[in-house]
């Protein structure tokens, strides 16, 4: 059997499965199905400095081999959390890592600096949200805008730090190099691609929001080729996602270059998803003779 | 037994009701044992992305069946009811919070417009003869699941759009002359607002069950948002597969 | 029956339907099924101003809902075009619509000016193919490339002129903003999203030149949403395409924003494709009386 | 009739012949007429957004149909597995350029690799005696379409990897003692460059059967690009669905 664990920023995965922030809550209504400790980790749902409602419904419509999605950010507030849900989490026996999003810079240092002084085991900042209207995604397009938040948020924060890169943009891979360059410990990528639905009987968006941010096996060449210029263009760890479903696709963003996946959309089909494509990978390895998972890491050949 | 499970469900019996209503019965374990009157089921779609969500019907507790019945209303219930007995659907169930069924032996009555029935039944059936069953349908065509209904003992009552049969006109005309003491409901949104202000009226409770569009099914992606008043009037956001999809209409903003 | 004519920068349209360039040739082989008069107008493959071979193969493979290309403009130059391909082309009986790539500024402008002394009814200008090294991609993700390259281009082009956006960039309203104000004539958008997929057996990307272009549905909220972003910001018309595959993504494209739609990928499924769509069209039209297709063109109504 | 259409082809007949290797047979109208041995046809899939080009195995040209034997390779051709008698192939048909049979009285050799044996069957008919057909397989277990060729009447020679039926070893082995006029071959590549070299040095004709991943199928989308030698010698794309899927050997890069 090979070795899954991962290393990441001094962070240690069991395996190099890690639920994708707001596709899996804080965890509990998926340890209703398995133990959590399946998982490498867990990214929780996007947290603001305040409790936040959310955008109007419909927030959800399918899409070819994918879905759209506009949330928006309803949490309950990065207080409660640490006080509510923090606790229970870290008894599941898996990695904690924090998910934050802000309206302002200092929203964010504010959140860092509380979540510092917690058992969380990784802070993934959110720059990237397509569905709020202030903060997320306007840090995230532009170096300046990934640097600044960046170098402000590392003074503030104590914990390894994962920025999440948006695919809305022209280079990420020179967004990732302003993330790097700033301090971060990590990048993940990616986030949602902005996308609309139209209803042709209502002549309205599917979505209340009107746009919404894509998801899924559709956007999976997409991430695959985000994941590979930014592990050549970066030293630090790539975590990857985006439309990730089967063992295969794992193992195929890893040879891009991610060092651990992150799975979100293929839950909702099948919330089993993780145990199955653990077992895949460790199938695939054996029959491969690789013996650490972290051997794919990157390990693609280019023509 | 887990509070929900994934399945592979055999079908054990499909019909066809009307033109597209499709009534199949699945063998679902486990699932069928945890499973309450009111709460839903999340049904995998081959090639689709996310699972529909359709009610369950019935549950036959001992044989460890669910029953569906569902109407074809996009690409994603066309294929399913492409499906055939000896096939198997990829289940996720019983999710939400059902009915809050209180004493069966006071007299409820049961609202439902056209698909809005199949929610219904199974919790119908607990009153039995208590029940009044008040349905209404485009047409005489379109009617399902009366005998079903007859079946449980509930008096049924029938209104059609066009007059084919029973009452010509809404059920909401038929409700003036009925005495009950709680209203369970599932429809249109119109005769949801109808119902729950009758309700609201005679000072019974009245729970409703809604729809929203669903990703995960179970609580966790908070896609399937729906106002609700909070104990304090203030209006939050809720959550049709967790919170619901039965909700107290006091709640709900209809 | 509606009117499905739709008049575009001065070039009147039989329907709405149009060929996306580099899927259907020169015409010659779709025109085996169905006379190509069937077509509101057809996108020729894009042409350079010599022969291109192309990128070495495989250059297609499959994706969830979609397809990778990395053909990399083979093409026969603008002059073999011109004389080998577009006499045939006009005694179609469909608008004809000249794809021109370029390694620099002047082949574009060279060509725009050979195409601008024959029978072409509209030149695309194709800044924004992801395949080749030279040319293409490079003057389109950025506003300042796009406005100087059609603002060059115009002064040679004396037909309608259309700039084809990538939609690989940040905001491709700004980018279409800068394309109407250096006197493009029409926008289209979206070209194909950049995507890789590689095989976990040999570890080689699946195409030889690493990455390719993405198409087919799996992009198509993708187009909605950009369509309707540039809708909103510029006042030429928006012809759009990416993924429609139906009669009804046509109309949702239209009530987004275009006021024609091409369609590329959809064709290697069901080469009759533009015959069905037309024809449902068509049927929505009349069971909404809607007389003019023309009113669907940004009919949707935001929230 | 048109050089290609489109056609929805019912399923007369469907075997399996080997673990995962299915022969499929069609009605397919006219364009069974149309069709010419070493063509091909580009099967629509379900749910796919490329369909899959088979090669034409048999033309019954009296009956009308287009006989096709493939190999389950990935999720397309399991999906295309599927398919039973009674249900319909999408099928876009006859494409590309098939054998050039020549003077039928010629002494010919067929050479093919296991799943390479189909896209020979229909050519080396025509030929019927004067066609020695050397085939290789894997194992006994994957020898397919013995029967078939030699109904034909050909001479058929074998070769199995592990020897477990005829020659133990490569097809090559058992070309040199052969005699003949020209060479049709498909299958792996390390055998058709074998094969061909054979043939250069014999001085007589090879055709080969290529393939490459496409799109279109019919020469509209150049993704079949496969490296061609021009008359003067320099090496241009040619395209495996238009200018092939058969080409004379000497102009392959192989
Ligand atoms: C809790 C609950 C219980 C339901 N019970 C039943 C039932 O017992 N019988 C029945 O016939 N229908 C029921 N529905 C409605 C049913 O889920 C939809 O008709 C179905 O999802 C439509 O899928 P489609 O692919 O055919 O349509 P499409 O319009 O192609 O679906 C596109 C997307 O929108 C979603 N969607 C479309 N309509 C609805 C809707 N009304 N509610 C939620 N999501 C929707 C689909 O799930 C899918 O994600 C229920 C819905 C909910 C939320
Ligand atoms: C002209 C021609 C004739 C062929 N004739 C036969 C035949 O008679 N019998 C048979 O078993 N196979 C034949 N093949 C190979 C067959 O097309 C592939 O095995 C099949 O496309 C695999 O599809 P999949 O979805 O199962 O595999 P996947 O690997 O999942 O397919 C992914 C994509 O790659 C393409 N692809 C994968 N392998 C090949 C390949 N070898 N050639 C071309 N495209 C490929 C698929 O079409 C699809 O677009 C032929 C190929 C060509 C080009
Ligand atoms: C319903 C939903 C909610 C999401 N919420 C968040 C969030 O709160 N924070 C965040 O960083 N990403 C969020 N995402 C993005 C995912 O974490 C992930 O980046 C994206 O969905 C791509 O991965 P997938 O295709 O595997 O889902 C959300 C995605 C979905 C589908
Ligand atoms: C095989 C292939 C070749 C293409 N070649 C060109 C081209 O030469 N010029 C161009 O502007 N776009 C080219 N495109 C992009 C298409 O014109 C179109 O913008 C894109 O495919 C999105 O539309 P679709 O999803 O309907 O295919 C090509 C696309 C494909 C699939
Ligand atoms: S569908 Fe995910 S929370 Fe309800
Ligand atoms: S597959 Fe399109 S040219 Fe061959």
């Amino acid at each position: 059997m090979a070795n899954l664990n991962v290393s990441i920023a001094g962070v240690e995965f069991k395996n190099p499965l890690i639920a994708a922030s707001g596709t899996f809550g804080f965890g509990h209504e998926f340890s209703e199905l398995y133990p959590l400790s399946a998982l490498g980790g867990i990214s929780c749902k996007g947290v603001t400095l305040e409790e936040r409602p959310g955008n109007p419904p419909p927030r959800i419509a399918e899409t070819p081999a994918g879905m759209l999605n506009s949330v928006g950010l309803q949490n309950p507030g990065v207080d409660h959390f640490i006080r509510d849900d923090l606790p229970w989490l870290k008894r599941q026996g898996t990695e904690v890592i924090a998910n934050i999003a802000g309206n302002t810079l200092e929203d964010y240092c504010s959140m860092a600096e509380k979540l510092s002084e917690t058992a969380v085991d990784m802070v993934e900042l959110n720059i990237s949200c397509p569905n709020v209207k202030q903060g997320g995604v306007q840090f995230g397009t532009s170096c300046a805008g990934v640097e600044g938040i960046t170098a402000a948020v590392r003074k503030y924060c104590r914990k390894p730090l994962m920025v999440k890169l948006s695919p809305n943009v022209a280079d990420i891979a020179e967004i990732a190099a302003a993330a790097e360059s700033a301090g971060a410990d990590v990048v993940s990528l990616i986030n949602t691609l902005t996308g609309m639905r139209i209803d042709i009987r209502t002549r309205r968006p599917v979505l209340r929001n009107n746009t919404g941010g894509l998801s899924g096996p559709a956007v999976f060449p997409v991430a695959v080729r985000m994941v590979r210029q930014v592990f050549r263009r970066v030293k630090i760890p790539v975590v990857g996602m985006g439309g990730v479903s089967s063992w295969s696709d794992a193992a195929e963003l890893m040879l891009a270059g991610a060092s651990a996946v992150q799975i979100g959309t293929v839950l909702f089909r099948d919330p089993y998803a993780p145990l199955k494509i653990t077992e895949g990978l460790n199938r695939y390895l054996d029959e491969n003779g690789v013996k650490n998972v972290s051997e794919l890491t990157g390990a693609m050949r280019e023509w | 037994m887990k509070k929900y499970d994934v399945r592979s469900c055999t079908i054990l019996r499909k019909n066809r009701l009307t033109g597209d209503i499709y009534d199949v019965t699945v063998e679902a374990g486990l699932l069928a044992e945890a499973a309450r009157p009111g709460q839903f089921a999340q049904i995998a779609v081959p090639g689709k992305t996310l699972r529909r969500p359709i009610s369950i019907c019935e549950i036959g507790a001992a044989e460890h069946t669910l029953r569906f019945v569902f109407q074809v209303r996009g690409e994603g219930t066309a294929i399913l009811a492409g499906f055939e007995p000896g096939e198997a659907l990829d289940v996720l169930a019983p999710l939400g919070h059902g009915f809050e069924l209180g004493d069966t032996s006071r007299r409820v009555l049961f609202v439902g417009g056209g698909i809005g029935l199949p929610p219904l039944l199974a919790a119908a059936r607990t009153f039995g003869a208590n029940a009044s069953v008040v349905a209404g349908f485009r047409s005489r065509d379109a009617v399902i699941l009366r005998d079903d209904f007859e079946a449980c003992g509930c008096h049924m009552m029938i209104a059609t759009d066009d007059g084919s049969l029973g009452h010509h006109g809404l059920v909401t005309e038929l409700l003036s002359g009925l005495a009950f003491d709680a209203v369970f409901a599932c429809g249109p949104l119109p005769m949801l607002r109808a119902v729950s202000a009758l309700a609201a009226e005679r000072g019974v409770p009245c729970q409703v069950s809604m729809e929203e569009r669903m990703a995960c099914g179970i609580g966790a992606c908070l896609g399937c948002a729906v106002s609700l008043r909070g104990p304090d009037g203030a209006e939050r956001y809720g959550h049709v597969c967790k919170d619901g999809p039965v909700f107290d209409s006091s709640i709900l903003f209809l």
